[in-house]
């Protein structure tokens, strides 16, 4: 894939998505010349194989199959340090979001992905809690990743530092968050919402 | 440049009859050309008082025209007869002149250098086995033993580009380049020993100018050696200036100079000013392809200049 | 440093590029041998080669001459036809036994102060190695002819008379 | 002072998540430095969580529908909202400025929290409050221990200049706020290279190769430049650099010995708040032979 | 005997630092013919100055030697010091002590030593000056624009306006250039026609141009402010007088296929023709390779029909002489051949591209043709194979340009933005099209032009591929491209039904050889060489000739009218005087010794050394000698080293002044 021969047409050019990434991050794909200087300066750059700069040439090229066979999505971190800097305002940490949700939607989660895991894990908490667990998070998330031992050591650290509390209050308003949750899942299933 | 090995061959080039045919032809060209009113005078040679040998003559006059000679004692290069030197001869309409291939290759340089118009001359060449060298005893058919030293690696002997051409030569033998080898022996030495080479040989010199007067080339009107305002060049005969009348000559011959060796021949104290040409020739030859006089070009190897020729010695 | 001999150097340069570089290397405090004298012409093209001997002849002991890159001359081709002058008449100086050692060619421009310095500094170096420039300084004070008169044609003229 | 009211300056607080657990010191010193300069806090009652980098990776109507109901929230109290937690401070920032700009959106998210977004409530991050609302003259003449001696690494991290047009706190690439502050209190800040470079945030959980390699950086620039300490203003940043420090100590064979503190505890140190209302025992990283030799404990 | 005045300078302390400046001036002032030698703090100043001008009136000097700093900082300020004391400024010269001696040098010894030699020859060379008087030379107030594109009728307008006769030629039957060909122009995206035409027609009706069309010029001599041109007009086998311009001989010329040039061979015209609907003048001219009349004898329909009778078959070329004191050069550019390799060529073709052979490959003058309103398609892109709109085109950039190895090493400067242009038009009229462009680097400098070039990227949604193509071929009815994106670091293909080449712009075929009839040099691309790539970038080396559009180099219209109006600045400048001054140092011939062999005027970098033929009083002709015209020759004085005698002296560097400073040494 990585390697493989372009053929450019307006068939094979998936304009469609590329659009549909403008729409969610707010930015244009086109404006940006390729200047270079979001990979220039991205902390990630060296866990990347597609550096962010080639990123947005294959969403002009509409080779979107190639955005997201690859792992760079996932190892942005949204420090926002491309965005800043771009000559031309190109979002691209808003367009590495729109692209982690069109993956995630198009494919769910796979081996390069699990960083979303985490996120998404960080969402359920949020749904059923209303707030942060981070013991939990983390126990949650170690195990579905199947990495049950990792930061094994730093656990109980944190728990003799009160850092982290086996036990939480609830938000007594727990019910709102929920209602957030569901409307928009009712948005998106009515189509009035990307 | 005393050719001693070679004395001893004095097998004679050509037959006698060959210069007596040669000139019996080159007599009836003349009357007819004179008579005939092409041209006003025929430069040519005429029997010298001394037994074989030769000296320059004018001839306007149909009926002297059997005055005309051609030998191997006919030694000088008539071209000077045409330059602003002899002021007398040109312009007096269109003049016919005897030319050896030598000869001819001077008269092309003069026309390139506007001294000349090819349309004022007709040129009689004569085929030529070569002249005698200094010294040579006149008595004797002309042989590889008393040739003149630039005829033994002669290329021009039928010469192209005259009017008419008369005499066919036979063919001559291959002769071993005296010149050439002379040079290759200077240039052989270190510069300590070439500048002792030359400068017992300047020393001799006592500024006769006779290679000026004889040269072809040398037809400025006032030498850049005879002034004195400024002075380039010391004009009594001492070392020094000497030294700098020699290079001078041979730097403003360089790329011109065709090669007759007539200054040599002039020479009274026997320098060997034909060695500064011929290496001037050569390395001009070496450096852009240019060789003087084969044909009239408009320009000379130091009137041009092409912008990737050789830099090498420059820093 | 004091050497046990100081070359004379002459310069014979262009105006427009190695004066200017000179000029250059002046204004950028460069330091070089003060052996070189230094002649402006308009142009290397106006430099004769008689200049270059008369330099000799009056106790020059190394010559430079230094022009405009190619292509660069003010006046489009005189460091061209230079070019051709000079390297035909380093070959007659060689022919006669200078030793072209002596003799320097450069291209220096306006721009090139540090070359300007090289190149001096480089031949003054050299000359000084070499030593002085004997040939033509004894040529000048050898007052007398010193032709010999032993030519066969002029003993017998001699004998003659 | 007037005596009629209690503090003449007085905010709405949106502690977040972090600030009630593994960044409860900052939520402590926040409190105890506020209480110091007597400005008035008052927390957003029943507030959710921001969503912090996850939720807009994962869902950006989502992420922005979070924190307009915490903006909703707040806007029931009174005063400009005081946030600490850069994570937090960035996301309710972003969501006024993405709001702002886009009506459309604004409407879904409307819809999403079922009432409307206070989008003209002022969000303030403290090291606002402290050096331009409070005042960085006031804030020197609170001193009553002065950080004399203790070189500081300020670190600012991504969220709290980036983008320029969301946080509006400062300059984005060349920052003095955190500086300005630390000089008022009488420390002394080192000038060094990594102070805006990222430390791998939110991949602590997911990768943590990430935050060995960028926060070894950030930990080698800050010893480097000749810094005895570093300070933040983010949970996240504080949790790579501290928690995991002896991790990164022990990959890189490098020992840094480096106390990480929040912003809030150098200036409650300096405003005679006492070590114990700062929160200083939960650092893992332990700070006392530091401050012991600065005579600052 | 001399009197010369010599004054070392201090220069604050910059010379007399290293410099003992006292003894120079001790030493100096007991030189032959030096009547007074003096130091001062700063001669430059205005006191040194009143110092000079006084020794010069006390001391009666005939000559200064100011030991200071380099000429090239005060010559003319001591000049014109001397000037002002009553001395000609050319017997003031300059010992350079500083740049060549203070500032190089340590040893306070050495550099006083060398100081004192640098003064002495100093001294013999002023013993040596002449007078020079400053030359005049006359100026002909009428301009020679060469060349009737968008350059020359710029250039030609702007002169006439300011009230001075132009002589215009063009090569072409109608003047317009390239610039008529065009569709639109970038960056406004205006009509070429639009704006080109009212100009065109503002020569033709101009009281001050004198407008040659098919016409060429033939020999150029003279010099500045005193050219003699010589114009051939070629036959145009219609008479200018009588033709009213109204059609009807092309309408009934029965040879109708000819392939049109001005529309790149697209559409055909008749064999008598005028090249497009708007040409200026608007007289035909008859095609006499391709009229039936002029190859069989047999035809004659356009005289029959013609009512003014202004068909004249028996017409000949016409030799014009017309005297200018300035020439603008605008003679416009070739574009370069991307086939095969053609014999002649000093350039590698594009045989991978396979133009020719490929009739939808074409190059961007035939799209211009294609997408203009007055085109063979009435504007409809429509491609040349089976007339069907293309919807996938590809455009490929610096074809032929920044190629080195295969002939062209620069940048053509425009294609860049034509490209982008051609993008823009393509989707204004193909809304359902996609144009691709493969690029090296896009070059956009230049007002509004990087916008315009993101414009066509970012709203016109051309795609941009930074990479080049590798072949061309036919498959089926398309062309497959074979391409590669390096930024993203793989092959590219795409099937395009239609290839636009930006071929490189090149010198005009015959460039070389209208340079040589002007005397004016060129590069080795046969492109006019300026003065001073920044300083004169207008004026040729030879005086009198300027530059303007692509002759120099690639150029865009922006550009090009830009350097027109400017050339005919420089030529309104020469012209708002009546005599041409100009410094002195120029060559000069001994006629008495000259031996005319006119080795000098071979090497002449400037032309300006002509055969002067002496005669006696009846007019016979006693010699002809060199003669050097003060007011073309620049100066260098290649003449005198190279003439054998010294018979051309150049003024201010004579041998007699070198000579007295070798000797000086």
């Amino acid at each position: 894939m990585k390697n493989a021969k372009m053929h450019l047409s307006t068939e094979t050019m998936n304009l469609g998505f590329v659009k549909k990434v403008e729409a969610l991050s707010g930015s244009s794909v086109r404006r940006c010349f390729q200047c270079g200087k979001c990979s220039a300066g991205c902390p990630m750059r060296s866990f990347m194989e597609h550096p962010p700069n080639r990123i947005v040439r294959l969403l002009q090229l509409g080779q979107w199959e190639r955005v997201l066979a690859g792992r760079s999505i996932w190892y942005c971190a949204s420090c926002e340090t491309c965005s800043t800097r771009c000559p031309n305002k190109v979002d691209l940490a808003a367009i590495m979001d729109a692209l982690r949700k069109l993956s995630w939607d198009a494919a769910g989660p796979s081996k390069e992905s699990y960083v979303q895991l985490a996120n998404r894990l960080f969402m359920e908490n949020i749904r059923t809690y209303g707030r942060q667990y981070e013991m939990r998070l983390a126990a949650v998330f170690n195990m579905k990743s199947g990495q049950f031992l990792k930061d094994l050591m730093l656990g109980p650290k944190l728990i003799t530092k009160g850092k982290l509390k086996m036990f939480h209050a609830k938000n007594q308003n727990v019910g709102e968050i929920e209602r957030i949750f569901s409307r928009i899942e009712e948005m998106r299933k009515k189509g009035e919402a990307p | 440049m005393n050719n001693t090995a070679q004395k001893h061959d004095a097998t004679p080039l050509v037959a006698e009859s060959y210069y007596a045919a040669v000139t019996d032809a080159l007599r009836t060209e003349a009357a007819r050309l004179l008579s005939e009113g092409v041209v006003t005078a025929v430069i040519g040679y005429k029997e010298g008082r001394r037994h074989g040998t030769a000296g320059p003559a004018i001839v306007v006059d149909p009926a002297r025209a059997n005055e005309l000679i051609f030998s191997a004692a006919c030694v000088n290069n008539l071209a000077l007869y045409l330059t602003k030197a002899k002021k007398g001869v040109a312009g007096t309409g269109k003049i016919a002149i005897v030319a050896k291939g030598c000869d001819l290759r001077a008269l092309a340089g003069l026309m390139a250098e506007s001294q000349i118009r090819r349309e004022d001359l007709h040129i009689i060449g004569v085929a030529c086995a070569g002249v005698f060298g200094s010294g040579a005893d006149r008595r004797e058919p002309l042989s590889a033993g008393n040739l003149a030293g630039k005829c033994r690696e002669c290329s021009v002997g039928a010469p192209e580009g005259a009017d008419i051409v008369i005499g066919t030569l036979p063919p001559l033998p291959e002769l071993s380049p005296v010149e050439a080898e002379e040079l290759a022996r200077l240039e052989a030495m270190t510069p300590a020993e070439r500048w002792a080479f030359w400068k017992e040989n300047f020393a001799r010199c006592i500024r006769c100018f006779a290679c000026r007067q004889v040269c072809p080339f040398c037809y400025c009107e006032q030498c850049l050696c005879d002034r004195n305002r400024p002075q380039a060049v010391e004009t009594t005969p001492r070392p020094a200036g000497n030294m700098a009348w020699h290079i001078v000559r041979a730097m403003h011959l360089a790329g011109r100079c065709a090669g007759c060796a007539e200054c040599e021949r002039a020479c009274p104290m026997d320098i060997p000013l034909n060695l500064l040409n011929r290496k001037m020739a050569r390395e001009l030859k070496e450096l852009y392809g240019h060789e003087a006089g084969l044909t009239p070009v408009e320009k000379g190897p130091l009137v041009i200049y092409r912008e990737d020729d050789d830099q090498s010695f420059i820093k | 440093m004091k050497h046990d001999f100081e070359p004379k150097i002459v310069a014979f340069v262009c105006t427009w590029c190695t004066y200017a570089g000179a000029d250059l290397a002046g204004t950028s405090r460069m330091q070089y041998p003060a052996n070189v004298r230094v002649l402006k012409f308009p142009c290397t093209g106006r430099i004769d080669p008689v200049f270059i001997l008369k330099a000799f002849q009056k106790g020059a002991d190394g010559v430079l001459v230094s022009g405009c890159h190619p292509g660069d001359c003010h006046y489009m081709a005189g460091n061209f036809h230079a070019r051709r002058r000079f390297a035909a008449f380093r070959k007659l100086l060689e022919f006669v036994g200078v030793d072209l050692a002596r003799l320097e060619f450069s291209w220096v421009s306006a721009a090139e102060g540090g070359k300007w310095v090289e190149v001096v500094t480089d031949l003054t170096e050299r000359i000084r190695t070499m030593g002085p420039l004997a040939e033509f300084k004894e040529l000048e004070t050898e007052e007398h002819w010193s032709g010999r008169l032993e030519t066969a044609e002029l003993k017998e003229a001699y004998n003659n008379i | 002072m007037s005596p009629n009211r209690k503090f003449a300056l007085s905010y709405s607080y949106y502690p977040g998540c972090s600030l009630h657990a593994s960044a409860k010191e900052y939520d402590v010193s926040t409190k105890g430095v506020f209480n110091a300069l007597r400005i008035g806090l008052k927390e957003v009652p029943d507030w959710f969580c921001c969503g912090a980098t996850p939720a807009h990776n994962v869902d950006e109507l989502l992420s922005l529908a979070l924190c307009a109901k915490n903006l909703s929230l707040a806007g029931k109290v009174e005063g400009d909202l005081a946030v600490a937690c850069a994570a937090c401070f960035s996301r309710l920032k972003t969501t006024q400025h993405r709001l702002k700009e886009n009506d459309i959106k604004r409407k879904q998210v409307e819809t999403a929290i079922d009432g409307p977004v206070p989008l003209g409530k002022k969000v303030k991050h403290l090291l606002e409050i402290l050096a331009k609302d409070f005042g960085l003259d006031k804030l020197e003449g609170a001193v009553q221990k002065p950080l004399t001696g203790l070189k500081i690494a300020c670190y600012y991290g991504c969220l709290l200049t980036r983008p320029p047009e969301v946080p509006e706190l400062d300059d984005c690439e060349a920052p003095t706020i955190m500086e300005n502050v630390i000089k008022a209190v009488g420390g002394e800040p080192v000038a060094w290279s990594h102070r805006l470079e990222c430390c791998g945030a939110n991949f602590t959980l997911s990768r943590p190769g990430v935050i060995l390699k960028l926060s070894n950086e950030i930990l080698a620039s800050a010893k480097d430049a000749g810094a005895d300490c570093i300070m933040v203003a983010c949970p996240l940043c504080h949790g790579n650099l501290d928690i995991r420090q002896e991790e990164i100590e022990q990959a890189t064979g490098r020992r840094y010995g480096m106390p990480v503190f929040y912003i809030t505890q150098l200036v409650g140190l300096a405003c005679g708040v006492s070590p114990l209302r700062l929160g200083l025992e939960s650092m893992i990283v332990s700070p006392a032979a530091l401050l012991r030799e600065k005579n600052l404990l | 005997m001399s009197r010369i005045g010599v004054f070392i300078c201090h220069c604050g302390e910059n010379i007399s630092r290293t410099v003992d400046v006292e003894r120079v001036a001790q030493v100096t002032a007991r030189l032959p013919g030096v009547a007074i030698a003096l130091d001062y703090k700063y001669m430059c100043s205005d006191p040194g100055q009143n110092l000079l001008k006084k020794a010069v009136a006390e001391h009666k000097l005939d000559g200064v030697v100011v030991a200071a700093c380099s000429p090239r900082m005060h010559e003319k300020t001591f000049r014109n010091a001397a000037r002002a004391a009553g001395l000609n400024p050319f017997l003031c010269e300059m010992a350079n002590i500083r740049e060549h001696c203070s500032w190089v040098h340590e040893d306070r010894e050495e550099a006083t030593a060398k100081a004192i030699d640098i003064v002495k020859f100093t001294v013999s060379r002023v013993k040596k000056d002449r007078a020079l008087a400053p030359i005049t030379v006359p100026i002909t107030k009428r301009a020679l624009v060469i060349g009737g594109g968008i350059a020359g009728i710029q250039a030609a307008l702007d002169i006439a306006d300011a009230g001075h006769q132009v002589v215009l030629v063009e090569r072409e039957p109608s003047i317009g250039g390239h610039m008529a060909q065009l569709s639109e122009t970038f960056p406004t995206l205006d009509c070429s026609q639009c704006i080109m035409t009212p100009k065109m027609v503002d020569v033709a009706n101009h009281p001050n141009i004198k407008l040659y069309t098919w016409s060429e010029i033939e020999e150029v001599s003279g010099y500045i402010g005193n050219f003699q041109v010589t114009v051939r007009r070629k036959a145009r086998s219609v008479d200018e007088d009588k033709c009213t311009g109204c059609g009807v001989c092309m309408a009934k010329c029965p040879q109708k296929k000819i392939d049109n040039a001005f529309d790149r061979n697209l559409g055909t015209r008749p064999a008598i023709y005028v090249p497009f609907p708007q040409a200026v003048p608007n007289t035909p001219v008859i095609d006499r390779d391709n009229c039936t009349r002029f190859k069989t004898g047999k035809c004659g329909v356009c005289e029959k029909v013609c009512g003014p009778g202004a068909i004249d078959y028996g017409q000949q070329d016409q030799l014009i002489v017309e005297p200018v004191g300035a020439i603008v050069v605008a003679s416009g550019f070739d574009l370069y051949n991307i086939g095969p390799k053609p014999a002649d060529s000093p350039y590698e073709g594009y045989g991978e591209f396979g133009y020719g052979a490929i009739p939808d490959v074409i190059d961007g003058l035939t799209f211009e043709r294609l997408a203009s309103a007055s085109g063979p398609t009435g504007g409809k892109i429509l491609r040349p194979s089976d007339g069907k709109e293309p919807k996938q085109v590809v455009f490929i950039q610096c074809v032929g340009s920044r190629a080195r190895e295969k002939g062209i090493s620069y940048c053509s400067k425009i294609c860049c933005m034509y490209t982008a242009k051609h993008t823009m038009l393509y989707k204004h009229k193909i809304h359902d099209g996609q144009a691709y462009v493969f690029f090296m680097d896009a070059r956009t400098p230049g007002k509004n032009y990087d916008e315009f070039w993101r414009r066509a990227v970012e709203e016109e949604e051309a795609v941009y591929i930074r990479g080049m193509v590798s072949r061309l071929y036919q498959k089926g009815d398309k062309v497959v491209v074979m391409g590669s994106d390096v930024l993203v670091g793989v092959q590219v293909e795409i099937e395009a039904d239609l290839v636009v080449l930006a071929t490189a712009v090149q010198a005009r075929t015959g460039a070389d050889l209208l340079a040589q009839k002007l005397g004016i040099s060129y590069d080795r691309y046969n492109f006019y060489s300026e003065a001073h790539a920044k300083l004169k970038p207008v004026e040729c080396a030879t005086a009198g000739i300027y530059l303007a559009g692509a002759c120099q180099g690639p150029k865009d219209i922006p550009d090009t009218v830009s350097q027109a109006s400017a050339a005919a600045a420089k030529v309104m400048t020469l012209f708002a005087k009546d005599q041409l001054e100009r410094e002195p140092i120029v060559a000069r011939v001994n006629e008495r010794n000259c031996a005319g062999c006119l080795a000098c005027k071979k090497v002449c970098p400037y032309g300006a050394v002509e055969e002067k033929e002496i005669r006696d009083r009846n007019g016979n002709l006693i010699k002809t000698v060199a003669y050097v015209n003060p007011g073309v020759c620049g100066g260098c004085g290649t003449c005198q080293a190279t003439c054998p005698s010294k018979s051309v002296e150049l003024d201010g560097y004579t041998d007699e002044q070198i000579m007295a400073m070798i000797e000086a040494l």
